[in-house]
């Protein structure tokens, strides 16, 4: 089986080293890169066929909404989910905004259970599905 | 004399660098708050929750939730503080954001007056660097803010508009007026206001709303 | 114009009260994190201590455990952060405390320049006013900051006495002196020391030291 390719763009150490034990423990092989900002994460994200990514919001050099925006330009089908502290209904309602029609995308909290954090990762990026916190959902 | 007025105007421009480099370093310490702290507290509450879902023993159970609960309150506290400290959102999704996110969360309640927010999209555009950015959120919180304690309004309205290369904000209230303040105010607003106003070089004035009463709170800024 | 510079001049107290405010604002924030946040997650530690006493489980007990030293952690960290926010040791024990808990919690390392300390007992009897410790606290601290980054000194002396009716804050190294500046200087610290003197109406100066070489940054103020 061919691994699962996922880049995880993320400034904080810490967090990184959580998700990267998170996916480690799934049955499929998955290959992990990380960019720690924006800017790297767009390099590589560019070229990549439909990348699957995994982005924080506050991060140097650009922020993920930036990121987002100017990925999804070049790469319409690019699956990202966003794992934050901020869980303020704007940033779901800016991101409904960018993301091309028939994209899924996911917006999860940093404060979630494993297992939440667990599912939301599976369901966009393996189960093609959007999932959005039900802290943020309102919006919709 | 004049060599010690030109003296002291030297000494205006140390002033508001002094206090550029204290919004420079709120910001630093909200970023440490949200990177340190936020994420500490984060692990610890996936930490507590695992520990729950091992917990055979009810009692210990219930405990656990409890402190969970407990530390889903505490960091909720953090991000307001780290957000009265500098609204991050500002330096992601722009002034129009900044606004609708803090109307919603601190305005928008029975007991307040309704409020009606329009952000002009090209104001999404425009690249207003972080300063000047900050001082406008500053200015219009303090604005609805006076709209709130003291207009005595049912409702009032906040645009952000862009007319002919010139930024427009403005806050209209329905409310009483000001009246002819006599020297007599304590108040730091409306100075404040005017002060973040001139180090932007922005121009603020306050006149009579389009409503039958009323305040209209007008900052114009060439971009 | 001087009718033009005389408004200007209205505006630098203006400018200098919003600096104030600010202060005044961080020191109420810091309290927030005190009061709220510190005192929510102590009460959070406990809990876990509670947790763990009386848990059978060993692996439960061992997980209890790391959490609580996380915690510890997170605290410790949020408590630095608060301290940055605005030393409240300064509002409850005074300049000199505060001067000596900087210095022990931040250069008291093998690789950093001895210091030596002389706090003038009778500085403790003085009634500076929130503000004015406030700014003398933070002017020492980028003195001392300043020493550490570029003096390449061995030792320094930091002394806040009283003489005369004159307070005297100096700090003296026997590093390799300041050289004349010539303009190029980017740094910010020099510059807001002599503001931050200026808006209590303090007299800073550098001047050789009284070490066979170095620098000695002394500021006086009549109290
Ligand atoms: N929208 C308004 N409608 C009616 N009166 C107003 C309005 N805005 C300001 N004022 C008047 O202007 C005065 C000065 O406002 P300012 O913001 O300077 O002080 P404050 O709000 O009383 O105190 P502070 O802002 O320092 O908490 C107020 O006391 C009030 O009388
Ligand atoms: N005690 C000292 N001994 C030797 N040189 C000093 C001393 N204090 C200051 N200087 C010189 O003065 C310069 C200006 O100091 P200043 O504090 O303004 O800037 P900085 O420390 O370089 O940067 P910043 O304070 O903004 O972080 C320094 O670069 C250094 O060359
Ligand atoms: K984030
Ligand atoms: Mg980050
Ligand atoms: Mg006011
Ligand atoms: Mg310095």
């Amino acid at each position: 089986m061919q691994p699962l390719n996922i880049l995880i763009a993320e400034d904080n150490p810490k967090d990184f080293e959580f998700l990267k034990l998170l996916l480690n423990e799934w049955e499929e092989p998955v290959n992990i890169t990380r960019a720690p900002n924006g800017s790297t994460a767009l390099e590589i994200g560019l070229l990549r066929d439909n990348p699957l990514v995994i982005s924080d919001i506050q991060m140097p050099e650009m922020n993920g909404i930036d990121f987002a925006k100017k990925l999804w330009q070049v790469q319409p089908k690019a699956r990202i989910v966003f794992w934050s502290q901020f869980k303020d209904e704007m940033y779901v309602r800016a991101l409904v905004k960018i993301v091309p029609p028939e994209t899924v995308y996911g917006y999860i909290l940093k404060s979630s259970p494993r297992e939440r954090i667990v599912s939301a990762i599976r369901t966009v990026l393996l189960d093609e599905q959007c999932w959005i916190a039900p802290e943020v959902r309102k919006v919709q | 004399s004049i060599n010690r007025m030109t003296k002291r105007l030297v000494q205006v421009v140390g002033t508001e660098k002094l206090l550029e480099g204290a919004e420079e370093e709120r910001r630093r310490i909200a970023m440490d708050l949200h990177d340190q702290s936020l994420s500490d507290l984060s692990t610890i509450l996936r930490g507590l929750q695992n520990l729950r879902e091992n917990q055979s023993d009810p009692r210990a159970h219930e405990k656990t939730q409890k402190l969970e609960q407990d530390l889903e309150r505490a960091i909720a506290n953090l991000r307001e503080i780290m957000n009265n400290l500098h609204p991050q959102i500002l330096d992601i999704l722009g002034l129009g954001a900044a606004l609708e996110a803090h109307l919603e969360q601190h305005c928008n309640t029975e007991d307040l007056p309704e409020y009606h927010l329009y952000i002009d999209p090209e104001s999404n555009t425009l690249d207003l660097g972080r300063l000047k950015q900050l001082a406008l959120y500053r200015i219009a919180i303090e604005a609805i803010q006076n709209v709130i304690k003291h207009a005595g309004a049912t409702r009032y309205e906040v645009n952000l508009e862009i007319c002919e290369q010139t930024l427009v904000l403005s806050i209209e209230d329905n409310g009483k007026g000001m009246l002819d303040q006599n020297g007599s105010n304590p108040g730091r607003g409306l100075n404040n206001i005017r002060e973040r106003a001139r180090a932007i070089s922005a121009t603020v004035e306050w006149k009579p709303s389009r409503f039958s009463s009323g305040t209209r709170f007008e900052l114009t800024l060439p971009c």
